[in-house]
This record gives C-alpha cells, sequence and structure tokens, in this order.
C-alpha cells in the first residue's frame, strides 16, 4: 500500500483509482522529462543574468530599481498558491467532491493571477525609472529571466482555467486527471524557480 | 591513406616555396616553431599508437574473415574476453594520459597572453579590426598602417586588439596563434619573427563581403630597417584625424579605402598614417562599448605632441629596458 | 518593430531572386540572379508538379488519412527520412557549387560574395538541423519501438507534432530560396554579425526561426524517445539487453533534453536583440557577444554526439548483422555510449578555444575533449572485435560501416589535433576545421544513415534495394568524400580560412581543384542513389521480402513481416536474452501461432501534426516579414489548438483480435511456404526474408 | 473478509493517508515560510558583510528548493529510482553547465577589459 503511494513523484493518484493509476506512470514520468528540460532553459538564463550583472551601460542597477516589499508580498502569493495546489490535489487523490477540487484551484488562481499583477506593476515602476529592456545588456538579461516566468505562470493560469472546464465538462475522467496532477507539478516547480529568482536577482541584488 | 597523407606533405613542401610565408609548417617565429613541433609530435603519436594498429588489423580481419573464406574459425557467438576488453580501454587512456600532460604544459606555455621572454621590450602594436581592413597603431612610434604590419626581428611584439565592427579573427600563421577581436573588448597577443620576410596576415572570422580581401603582409624587417620603415612612414603618412578615421571606418575594402583616400595611393597598396594618438584605442573601444558613433576630440592630439612622444619611443627602440 | 507596418510587412518585390538580376543587369548579377532563380523555380516547380500529381492521381486523401495524420511511428519515421532526402539534395548541390566557386576562386569566380555567404549558412543550417537531424530521428522512429517490443512510441501524436514543427522549420528555409535572402552569418550565426545593425534583412530571421521550430521538435522527439524506451520495454527486455541502436537511441534523446535549451535561449534572445532592440549580443550598452559563443556550443558540441550516436548505433548493428556474430563487448559498447553522452556537455569551449580566455579553462577543456577519444576508441576496438572469427559479407550497410571505420579514424585523429589548443590557435576558421568536422560528420552521421537505410528498407517497405548501384552510391561516397575533404587539410594549414568565397594565392588552386572534383563525384554518388531508389522500386515484384528478416537479423524489429503491421506485433514478445530474435530463431520460437490473439487499442488519427505544421510555419513566416496581424492570428491558433486538444477524449480505436490473427496467419503462412536461404543467396531474388538456421559454428 | 468491511478497511487507511499527505504539505509551508522570511528580513534590517548575506541567501534557497522538492513534490530516496535518477542527472548537468558558464565569462571579464581601466 504505501509502496503503491509513492510510486511516483509528485502527486500521485491511490490504488484506488485502479487503470487512472497506472496509467499515470508514463505520462508523469514524460512530464517530469520535460520539467527538467524547461529546468536548463531557466539555468541558462539565469548564468545569462548573472554574466550581465556589471553590464548596466551606465543605467540604473538592481539597488535603483527593486522593491523588496513588492518581491516580498509576490513570494508569498506564489507559495500560498503552491500549498493551495496541493489541497486540490489532497481533493483529487482522496475522490473528495468536484466541487472542493474546483474550489481550491480557483483560489489557486487568484494567488497567481495576484501574483502577475504585483509583478506587472514592478515592471511598471521599472519603467518609470528608465528601467527598460533595452537601456542596458543588464536589463535585457532581467526582462529575459523574470517575465520568463511570468510567462510560465501566465501558461499555468491558462492551462487551469481550461483544466476547470474539463472538469466540468467531462467530470473526472482519466486524462483530467492527469492533467491537473502534469499542472500540479508545473505549479510546484515554477515555485522553485521563483525561490532561485527572488534569491539571486532580487535579495543577491540588494545586498 | 599513407599515400594520401605523403601527397599532402608534397604539397604542403610547395606551399613553403612561394614568396609569402602562408603557414606554422614554415615557421617565421619561435612561437609558431612550438606549434609545428606539437603537431607533428600529436600526428606522429596517432599515427603509430591509433591508425597504425587499426589500420593494419581491419583490412587483415575483414579479408580473412570474409564469407567466402571457410578455412578459419568461425564463432558466431563469441562475445566477450576480459584481456581484449582491457586491452581495448587502456590503449586510448594511456595514450589520452599522455597527450593531457602535453596539453597542460604546452596550453599554459602557449598562452596567447603570456608575454615572450627577451632582452629586449617589446613593440606596442594596438590593432583595430574594421569592415574589411585592419589597423595597426604603433602608439609609441606615433604611427599607424593599413596593409603592412612591419615588425623587428629579434623583438617581442606585443599586441593589444579590439574591433569597431564585429567579432574578427586576428591571424599570422606562420609567427603564431589566431585570437579574437572584439567590439568593445580587448584582447591581448604575443608574437615574435626571427628572421626577415613576409608571412601572410588574416581575418579568419567571417565578417561580410570583403571577408575574402581582408589580408595583410606582416613583414619582419631587421631592426635598422624598422627605423627606416618608421621614418619612411611618418615622412609619407597621411594624419590619422578625424575626417581619415571616418573613412576608414565605412564598410569597404583595403582597395576601397585607397580609392577613397587620394593621398594613400603612392604607397604601394598600403595606407599610412602620422600622428597616431595613444588615445585613440582605448577611446574606439569605449565608443564601440558605448554605441556612440563618433569618437570625441581628445581621441586626436595635435600633431607636435604626437611626434614628440614617437620620438622619445624611438630613441628607446631596440634598447635592452 | 514598427506596429504600422504595411498589410505584408517587409515583403515586396525586391524580395523576389531576380529582382536585383532585372533592375541591375551587371554581367555579376545576372550569373547569381540566374542561379538564385534557377533554384527557386526548382522549389516553385517541384511544389507545383507535387500539387498536379496528388491532384492527378486523387491521392490527397490517402496522404492526409494514411500519412500526415498517421500518429503511427513508422509512417512518422519514413516522413523524416523523405524530409532529410530532400533536404540532402539541396545541401549537397549547395556544396558542389561552392566547391566549383572555390576551384575557379582564384581572384573572383561566377559567385557573388553574398550569394557564397547564403550558401554556407544554409549548407550548414540544412545538413544539421534538416538533414542529419530528420534522418537520424526518423531512423529512430522508424526501428526504436519495434527493437524493444513495443506498439508504439509513448505519445504518437507529439511524435507527429514533432515531425510537424521539423516540416515547418525545412519549409521555411526551402521558402527563403524564393521569398527573401537567407542568412550570411553561416550556420551558427555568430552575433554582432547577425544583429540588425550589421544584417537588416530577413536572413538572420529565416535563420532564428528555422532553428527554434526544429530545435523545439527536437525537444519534444528527445522526450518521447526517452520515454519510450523507459517505459515501454516488452516484458523481459532489461536494460542490458536492449539492442545497441537503441541504447544509442536512449542517449541521443537525453542529450537532445538538455542540449536543446541552450539554443533555445540563444536564437531567443538574438530574436530580441533584434526585434525589440535588446542589448544581449550587440557591441553597445552591455551586450556580449561571448555569451552567444558559450550558449550556442553548450547546445552545439552535444548536438554533434547527438548526431553521431545513432550511427554509431546503426555501425553496432550492421556490423554484428553482417559478420554473422554476436556484436563483441556489448557491456563496454553500452558503458562507452553513455560515457560519450555524459562527455559531450564538458567540452563545448573547444569550439572558441581562441576568444581569449585564460589557459586552464583551455587545458581543462582541452583534455576533456581528448578524453572522449577514449570510449570512442573502444568502440572502434570492439567492432573490429566483432569481424575478428566472424563471416563478414560486404553488403552495402557493411561497405558503408567498414568505410566509416577508416575515415573515423582518421577524423577523430584531427579532433585530436584540434582539441590541442596550441594546435587549434593555427588551424581553427581555416578549412582544416571544415574538413576536420566533415571527416567526422560524413562518414559518422550519413554514412550511419545511408547505412541504416538500405539496412532497413526491405522491412520499411517489404522489398530489397538494388545492390549493384548502392555498391556503386557507396564507393562514390566515400572515394568522393576523400577526394572532397582531404585537400583541406592542407589547404587549412596553407592558411585558407572558412568560408572564403576568393582568393589570391596561386597555390591553393590545384588542391581547390581536387576537392572539386571529388564534391563530382559525391553528387554522382547522389545520383546514383537516386537511381538506385527507381531501379528497386521498378523491379520490386523480384525482390520481395514480406516474410521479413532478409539479412539474418537479430533484434526484434525482423520478427515480423516486412512491411510490418500497424501494431508492430501481433502478440507482444516476451523477451530472455540479448540478441532477442537470434535467441527465438535458434530456439525454434520465431514463427509460431499464437492461441489466442486480444484486441489490440492504438491512437487514433489527429490533424495536430499538419495542423501544428502549418500554424507554425504561418507564424514563423509572419515574424521574419514582420507581418504582425498573421503573427497574432497564429499564435492564437496554436493556443486555440492546444486548449482543443486538451477537451478532445475520443482518442483511441480498437484494432479487433479477428483482424490480428487474419493478418498473423497470413505472414505466417508466407513464413511456411519460403525457403529458408543461405548468407550466399541474399543478395538474390531468392531471398523472401527467411534466414536458414544452422547448427553452431557452421556457416549459414 | 466481507466486502463491508474491506471498504471500511481502505476508507479508514485513505483517510489516515490523506491526514499523512496534509501534514506533508503544512511541514512543507511552514519550513518555506521560514526559509522565506529569514533572509528577506536580514537583507532589510541586517546590516552584515555582503559576502556573509550572500552566502546565506544561497544556502537558505537551497534548503528552501530541497523543501519544495520533498514536501510538495513528494521526492524522497524510496522511490522507483528512474524518477530520482532523472532529476540527479538533470541537476549534475544543470551544474556544468552553469558553473563552466560562469567561469568561462569570469576569465574572459577579467581577460578582455581595457588595460588601465577597472
Amino acid at each position: 500500500m504505501s509502496e503503491q503511494a509513492i510510486k511516483h513523484p509528485g502527486l500521485n493518484l491511490g490504488p484506488a483509482h485502479g487503470k487512472d493509476d497506472e496509467a499515470a506512470g508514463t505520462v508523469m514520468f514524460g512530464f517530469w522529462v520535460f520539467l527538467m528540460s524547461d529546468a536548463i532553459l531557466f539555468a541558462m538564463v539565469f548564468a545569462t543574468y548573472v554574466t550581465s550583472l556589471h553590464a548596466t551601460a551606465g543605467g540604473p542597477g538592481p539597488r535603483d530599481l527593486y522593491d523588496i516589499k513588492s518581491v516580498f508580498i509576490e513570494t508569498m502569493l506564489l507559495l500560498a498558491s503552491s500549498f493551495t495546489f496541493g489541497m486540490a490535489s489532497l481533493a483529487l487523490k482522496y475522490k473528495h467532491r468536484k466541487a472542493r477540487l474546483i474550489g481550491w484551484m480557483v483560489v489557486t488562481l487568484v494567488l497567481g493571477v495576484a501574483f502577475l499583477g504585483f509583478e506587472l506593476h514592478d515592471f511598471s515602476s521599472m519603467f518609470v525609472k528608465g528601467g527598460v529592456p533595452s537601456r542596458s545588456g543588464f536589463l535585457s538579461a532581467f526582462f529575459d529571466l523574470v517575465p520568463l516566468h511570468g510567462l510560465h505562470v501566465t501558461a499555468g493560469g491558462i492551462w487551469l482555467i481550461c483544466l476547470v472546464g474539463q472538469i466540468v465538462r467531462y467530470g473526472l475522467d482519466t486524462k483530467t486527471k492527469l492533467g491537473i496532477m502534469r499542472l500540479a507539478l508545473f505549479w510546484h516547480f515554477l515555485d522553485i524557480v521563483w525561490i532561485a529568482i527572488f534569491s539571486v536577482v532580487y535579495l543577491a541584488g540588494l545586498t | 591513406m599513407r599515400l594520401a597523407a605523403l601527397c599532402c606533405g608534397v604539397l604542403l613542401l610547395a606551399a613553403c616555396a612561394g614568396d609569402t610565408h602562408l603557414t606554422f609548417l614554415d615557421p617565421q617565429g619561435p612561437i609558431a616553431h612550438q606549434q609545428r613541433w606539437h603537431f607533428y609530435w600529436v600526428l606522429g603519436v596517432m599515427a603509430v599508437l591509433v591508425a597504425g594498429p587499426i589500420f593494419l588489423l581491419l583490412p587483415f580481419f575483414v579479408w580473412r574473415y570474409r564469407y567466402g573464406n571457410k578455412k578459419p574459425r568461425y564463432t558466431p557467438k563469441w562475445e566477450y574476453s576480459t584481456l581484449l576488453e582491457i586491452m581495448s580501454w587502456s590503449g586510448p587512456i594511456v595514450i589520452v594520459i599522455v597527450l593531457a600532460v602535453f596539453v597542460w604544459r604546452d596550453t599554459h606555455k602557449l598562452d596567447p597572453y603570456k608575454p615572450i621572454a627577451s632582452d629586449q621590450a617589446p613593440l606596442q602594436v594596438q590593432v583595430i579590426g574594421y569592415d574589411w581592413k585592419w589597423l595597426f597603431i604603433y602608439p609609441d612610434q606615433g604611427i599607424a598602417g593599413v596593409g603592412t604590419l612591419a615588425l623587428p626581428v629579434g623583438r617581442p611584439v606585443f599586441l593589444h586588439m579590439t574591433s569597431a565592427t564585429v567579432m574578427q579573427s586576428f591571424f599570422i600563421p606562420a609567427l603564431g596563434s589566431q585570437i579574437y577581436a572584439m567590439g568593445g573588448m580587448v584582447s591581448q597577443l604575443n608574437l615574435e619573427a626571427s628572421k626577415p620576410g613576409k608571412s601572410l596576415g588574416e581575418n579568419t572570422m567571417y565578417n561580410g563581403n570583403g571577408f575574402h580581401q581582408q589580408k595583410f603582409t606582416a613583414v619582419a624587417m631587421l631592426p635598422a630597417d624598422f627605423k627606416a620603415w618608421v621614418r619612411k612612414v611618418r615622412a609619407t603618412g597621411l594624419p590619422l584625424n578625424a575626417q581619415n578615421l571616418k573613412v576608414l571606418a565605412q564598410r569597404s575594402t583595403r582597395a576601397d579605402l585607397i580609392a577613397a583616400l587620394p593621398g594613400a595611393r603612392s604607397m604601394a597598396g598600403n595606407v599610412y598614417f602620422t600622428s597616431a594618438s595613444k588615445s585613440l584605442f582605448p577611446a574606439v573601444v569605449k565608443a564601440t562599448m558605448d554605441g556612440t558613433p563618433t569618437l570625441p576630440e581628445s581621441a586626436f592630439e595635435h600633431r607636435h605632441t604626437a611626434t614628440q612622444s614617437g620620438d622619445a619611443a624611438d630613441a628607446a627602440t631596440g634598447k635592452p629596458r | 518593430m514598427n506596429i504600422v507596418d504595411p498589410p505584408l510587412g517587409r515583403l515586396q518585390w525586391s524580395s523576389l531572386p531576380f529582382w536585383d538580376m532585372l533592375q541591375h543587369p551587371t554581367k555579376g548579377n545576372i550569373i547569381n540572379g540566374l542561379i538564385a532563380t534557377g533554384a527557386a523555380s526548382l522549389v516553385v516547380i517541384g511544389a507545383i508538379a507535387l500539387v498536379v500529381l496528388l491532384t492527378k492521381y486523387k491521392l490527397w486523401r490517402p496522404l492526409w488519412s494514411n500519412w500526415l495524420t498517421s500518429p503511427d511511428h513508422k509512417k512518422i519515421g519514413i516522413m523524416y527520412v523523405v524530409i532529410a532526402l530532400v533536404m540532402l539534395a539541396r545541401a549537397l548541390i549547395e556544396a558542389v557549387l561552392m566547391r566549383g566557386q572555390q576551384a575557379f576562386g582564384l581572384g573572383g569566380g561566377f559567385l557573388s560574395p553574398e550569394h557564397f555567404a547564403q550558401l554556407f549558412s544554409t549548407h550548414g543550417t540544412i545538413m544539421i538541423f534538416f538533414m542529419a537531424m530528420p534522418f537520424l530521428t526518423g531512423v529512430i522512429n522508424y526501428v526504436m519501438p519495434m527493437q524493444i517490443g513495443a506498439r508504439d512510441v509513448s505519445f504518437p501524436v507529439l511524435n507527429s507534432i514533432s515531425l510537424g514543427l521539423t516540416a515547418a522549420g525545412a519549409a521555411l528555409v526551402m521558402v527563403s530560396l524564393v521569398i527573401g535572402k537567407f542568412s550570411t552569418g553561416g550556420w551558427f550565426g555568430y552575433p554582432p554579425y547577425t544583429e540588425a545593425n550589421f544584417s537588416p534583412g530577413v536572413g538572420p530571421d529565416y535563420w532564428i526561426w528555422a532553428l527554434s521550430l526544429a530545435g523545439l521538435g527536437s525537444t519534444l522527439t528527445g522526450i518521447n524517445f526517452a520515454v519510450t524506451i523507459y517505459k515501454e520495454r516488452a516484458p523481459g527486455m532489461q536494460w542490458m539487453r536492449m539492442p545497441l541502436f537503441t541504447w544509442t537511441a536512449l542517449c541521443t534523446a537525453i542529450i537532445m533534453i538538455f542540449a536543446m535549451p541552450p539554443l533555445t535561449v540563444a536564437t531567443a534572445q538574438l530574436a530580441l536583440d533584434r526585434y525589440l532592440g535588446f542589448h544581449y549580443f550587440t557591441n553597445a550598452l552591455g551586450g556580449n557577444m561571448m555569451n552567444f559563443a558559450n550558449l550556442f556550443w553548450l547546445f552545439g558540441h552535444p548536438e554533434v554526439y547527438i548526431l553521431i550516436l545513432p550511427a554509431f548505433g546503426v555501425y553496432s548493428e550492421t556490423i554484428s548483422t553482417f559478420s554473422g556474430k554476436a556484436l563483441f563487448g556489448y557491456r563496454s559498447l553500452v558503458m562507452a555510449t553513455m560515457a560519450i553522452a555524459l562527455l559531450s556537455f564538458t567540452v563545448w569551449l573547444h569550439h572558441f578555444f581562441t576568444m581569449g580566455q585564460n589557459a586552464n579553462i583551455n587545458a581543462v577543456f582541452g583534455i576533456a575533449s581528448m578524453l572522449i577519444g577514449i570510449p570512442t576508441g573502444v568502440k572502434i576496438y570492439d567492432w573490429m572485435w566483432t569481424m575478428f572469427r566472424g563471416r563478414v559479407r560486404f553488403t552495402v550497410p557493411m561497405v558503408y560501416a567498414l568505410g566509416f571505420i577508416v575515415l573515423f579514424v582518421l577524423g577523430g585523429m584531427s579532433g585530436i589535433l584540434l582539441a590541442n589548443p596550441t594546435i587549434d590557435y593555427q588551424v581553427h576558421n581555416t578549412v582544416f576545421l571544415v574538413a576536420h568536422f566533415h571527416n567526422v560528420a560524413v562518414p559518422g552521421v550519413l554514412f550511419g544513415m545511408l547505412s541504416a537505410y538500405h539496412f532497413w528498407f526491405p522491412k520499411a517497405f517489404g522489398f530489397r534495394l538494388n545492390e549493384r548501384w548502392g555498391m556503386i552510391s557507396a564507393l562514390c561516397w566515400i572515394f568522393g568524400f576523400v577526394g572532397a575533404f582531404f585537400p583541406l587539410y592542407a589547404l587549412g594549414i596553407m592558411g585558407l580560412p572558412r568560408r572564403t568565397v576568393a582568393y589570391t594565392e596561386a597555390r591553393y588552386v590545384p588542391l581547390e581543384w581536387m576537392a572539386f572534383l571529388g564534391a563530382l563525384l559525391i553528387l554522382v554518388a547522389l545520383l546514383a542513389l537516386l537511381w538506385q531508389l527507381w531501379l528497386s522500386i521498378r523491379d520490386r515484384a523480384d525482390n520481395r521480402v514480406f516474410v521479413g528478416d532478409p539479412w539474418a537479423g537479430r533484434s526484434l524489429e525482423w520478427a515480423n513481416s516486412a512491411p510490418p503491421p500497424e501494431y508492430n506485433f501481433a502478440v507482444i514478445p516476451q523477451i530472455e536474452s540479448r540478441d532477442a530474435f537470434t535467441a527465438a530463431k535458434e530456439q525454434g520460437r520465431a514463427y509460431l501461432r499464437p492461441d489466442t490473439y486480444v484486441d489490440i487499442e492504438l491512437p487514433k488519427n489527429s490533424a495536430m501534426g499538419p495542423a501544428i505544421a502549418a500554424i507554425s510555419f504561418a507564424l514563423a513566416f509572419g515574424l521574419v516579414w514582420h507581418i504582425w496581424w498573421l503573427v497574432i492570428l497564429c499564435f492564437l491558433a496554436a493556443i486555440a489548438s492546444m486548449i482543443i486538444r486538451g477537451f478532445a477524449r475520443d482518442t483511441r480505436r480498437i484494432v479487433s483480435a479477428q483482424q490480428v490473427r487474419q493478418e498473423h496467419h497470413r505472414w505466417i503462412d508466407a513464413v511456411d511456404q519460403a525457403t529458408a536461404i543461405s548468407r550466399a543467396d541474399e543478395c538474390t531474388s531468392v531471398n523472401v526474408g527467411l534466414a536458414r538456421q544452422e547448427a553452431d559454428g557452421v556457416v549459414p | 473478509m466481507s466486502e463491508q468491511a474491506h471498504n471500511m478497511e481502505s476508507q479508514t487507511k485513505a483517510a489516515q493517508e490523506e491526514r499523512k499527505e496534509f501534514r506533508s504539505y503544512a511541514w512543507g509551508i511552514g519550513l518555506a515560510l521560514l526559509l522565506t522570511v529569514v533572509p528577506f528580513g536580514l537583507v532589510q534590517w541586517m546590516a552584515m558583510p555582503r559576502v556573509t548575506l550572500l552566502i546565506i541567501i544561497g544556502a537558505f534557497a537551497l534548503v528552501q528548493m530541497l523543501v519544495h522538492f520533498r514536501f510538495f513534490l513528494h521526492i524522497g530516496f524510496r522511490q522507483k529510482r528512474e524518477d530520482l535518477q532523472l532529476i540527479l542527472f538533470s541537476t549534475v548537468l544543470l551544474i556544468i553547465m552553469v558553473a563552466g558558464t560562469i567561469w568561462i565569462m569570469a576569465s574572459l571579464a577579467t581577460r578582455m577589459a581595457l588595460p588601465g581601466s577597472p
């Protein structure tokens, strides 16, 4: 039983899900592989950012542009959304009512949208201070890294809406379940990327 | 294969016979000389230890164990032998270890940035890559030129290089290493010529339509001849002022440049400049880095100060420091 | 970027290849215009002819439902190979043109520098991304699932989408012949030369988006292959029982997954520079072109091993099969393959030893590069020991393999020379380098793929290829290669830089001519290959091998009919040892009728592949030409198609047990009627695909 | 065992499992909060040498990533081996690529500077 429960990292279906549980093996592994590829993508963008730190070309630097309070709020929002998605996963795994699952998913979405809102606000205040991407190599690298994460969150949000649509349309069939499980992995993965971003970009930039 | 190698060898010898030295197999200085030795050494090690056994065994196996030959043993299931496996792994490992030791040592010894040991102070040359010509500035002499890089024999040359346009690669095969020249950055190269003669110089990094015409001649000359050359350039060169530099910086070949600078027509395919200031090179680096199209006025000093500093440097030329 | 661009963006009459020639009819313009127009007309006429033929013979529907929308890995594999062969023809003609230009290049020649630069840029881009990659992806697609005893890859529709992305990229490169001009920045497109202020035209944009599409396709393919090998192996197919080709496919897939992201980052950043005025790689404002070199080769070097590992796998299969012997040193070969895959990520800097970093870095990466020589050397030795005490048959795939070993050893030697930073300082960026990488890539990739083509063609189409013309082609390839590239080693040492349209040094001329003649011989090889295909199709009735095992094969892909049924195996085989099919034949269980058959579930056809191909092509075309409405439309269409696919539910279909039984019995009946042949007769029409078994140690 | 009893038992077992997994998420969010708040606080209010601060930020980030992997993504050493292998292999490659890049670019940055400029 407990061996079953830890069969696939990420979010499992229980053995009670039968066929869906088996189907999860290949799909989830495939998605993990994709995430690792994506992680390399982020790593290379991080590397670009780190090697461009001094390329401010006389333009504004981290201290002139970053706002630690806003970043802290964003971090809290994303962290909370990771937790709420965890709750959605539990609702899925232990076959609670659809309403509970959808409820947690919607809360996650709201937190994600709030995160994006704060991020966009950050960007716009950077623009006002002259921190536009075409100003310097450093700013180009910043606007590669952070918005790339933001784009991922946006994609995750759209995916989440589609999945809620599928739940409503088809109920919890195999494909929907696998979709939710993959999105959960994706969402937690983005949170891990965000840890790297707030540490390497914002906190290290403000020391 | 041996035949092919032999043919190549003969052709290379023929290649050395010309007027301009093309290759490091016909070295004109200590760096290329060592590189030639490395080349032959690595090639020899591999020909004997890698290619030799394979080229002997492979035809033998293929012929002896051909389908039509029924005599030799046939062991369709034989697929493992500890001895052969150990040999297969240990051979390449030993070769690579031996080569690795030499790579480590030689790479440090021939680092292009490493000054060449000599009892003479190196001649400073600043190189700026334009599309599609190289500008050589002799800051201590106050002169500059396009088309010829003159070098005194036996004295190290310390080159600083940058590019005013795209990435280029500066290369004189018969003298030594090549290295990239890039906008807003300064790379370094140390060379020395050990005998008088002309060597091919070029850019090897594609940079547009005139790429194949971006050649120059590295002329190694005896110290006295070098001094005479400097004097001649000073006497005949055009001033390296903002206006001439603007013409130089256009995307054009050396021939186009000569056509655009009427004063350069008598310079035998070269363009020589006087009053090249010491601040020109850093100014070009900075301007490229900032993306500003024109150089500040301070990059062009007054003629007489340049000449003075040139004279001072001239006096020091060739004297041990 | 200008939002108020005209509706057709930058597209104008002057984008057509003959425009310049008509406006400024100088001799040079006319020659270059005629060549460009000729090439463009070939593309246009080819496309029109294709449309006409398809319409005339009413083939649109079969093309759509049997091929384009098919999720069958075998059909997808074949379509990849077709793309590869078409692109090979184009890139090879370009190569011959370049060699011709250089042969006449003393002080001039017939091509303009810009035209020449487009040729070397497209030649490199095509050969890597649209010839070698589709070829190997196609071969792996066709063979690997059968070798592991699977019904299909893990994600069949994704497979079709990957093909669509690759096809869209290839189409973009082909369209660049007709409309606009391709990049002149070479296949690695170093900035700042490819930045907007030095290359303002559409060329680098074509290059960026073609590479992006191909790169995305390859990433998805890599994921698909890796998961397939991890998850879809038949029962009993343990890791150490997998055929070596499957091992190389796995390592290639892993490299694809991890090496493509740096390329995506590099091209995306270059695109941001060009379109939105960012400063990643510009000269000014903190841009740093060295970052591009670093990122590009972080992808570029592993890419070399993506290309070469599958060929190593093919040679392992062909050498073992045509020596009639088990592969020697299987474990070593597996370990060597994995070692190469890992080491391929640790050597990228050797592509820019001359950029100026310190001697420690150069030495470390130089030594790491030489380390790859160890597993590669082990492989060569193990292949030789496979032939030792075997019975070597000189078939076409085997001739390619032998040509490969000889030439590849020389290529490897020049590689070790280049791995020495001190020697690299001398030959980097010269045609010595060009000779080196062709010396590893042509025997190491192309010969491998051609070997695979001859080896598995009978399996895919049910008849053998004409051996005589295959042999002529193979010999022309091998000797043409020697003629075309060995002179370049000498020329490189004589200081001739790569990408030189013309030169003034008379000493280069004889070697240039040798190289040109070699290139012509390679062109003959290609024509022989086409002629062989035509002859083989014409005489197919005499060369049928429906029973499916024409070469006394050793692995599972030979354990079904030729061509195989769409579900590959009527009953999934149980694997008990390495060389599973040889073992089955020896134990007499290769051709049994099982007692029961069961329904087989297969994915339904899906229009996602062709849809994504069309959308991504139009998207990329819009981006190249700044047609913003098209870009927005296609972007939305791409998202919509993915959402719609997410809502699709009815995606599986059933092949009934009845039908499976019928097809399987038809095949076994054919086996029962077939005469088993000895290997001496395998290239005659007696060979219907049943191999004679002999006692151990007796030559069959 | 009757059908009903079996059902009962699996239900209680499922409830236990669920509580266990919920605790995992709760631990995860708690630790993550702690590991976030501390470095933010240090940067905002504490004056300490830059290098020390950077090391602390880096260490906290690494630990927090591990926490996320452990408690949110349920990665542990009892998994089927292939998944863990995949993650570890990816990490090795990621480190090679990023560390190599930084090593190379740092060397180039020092050696490409204009002589006499900072």
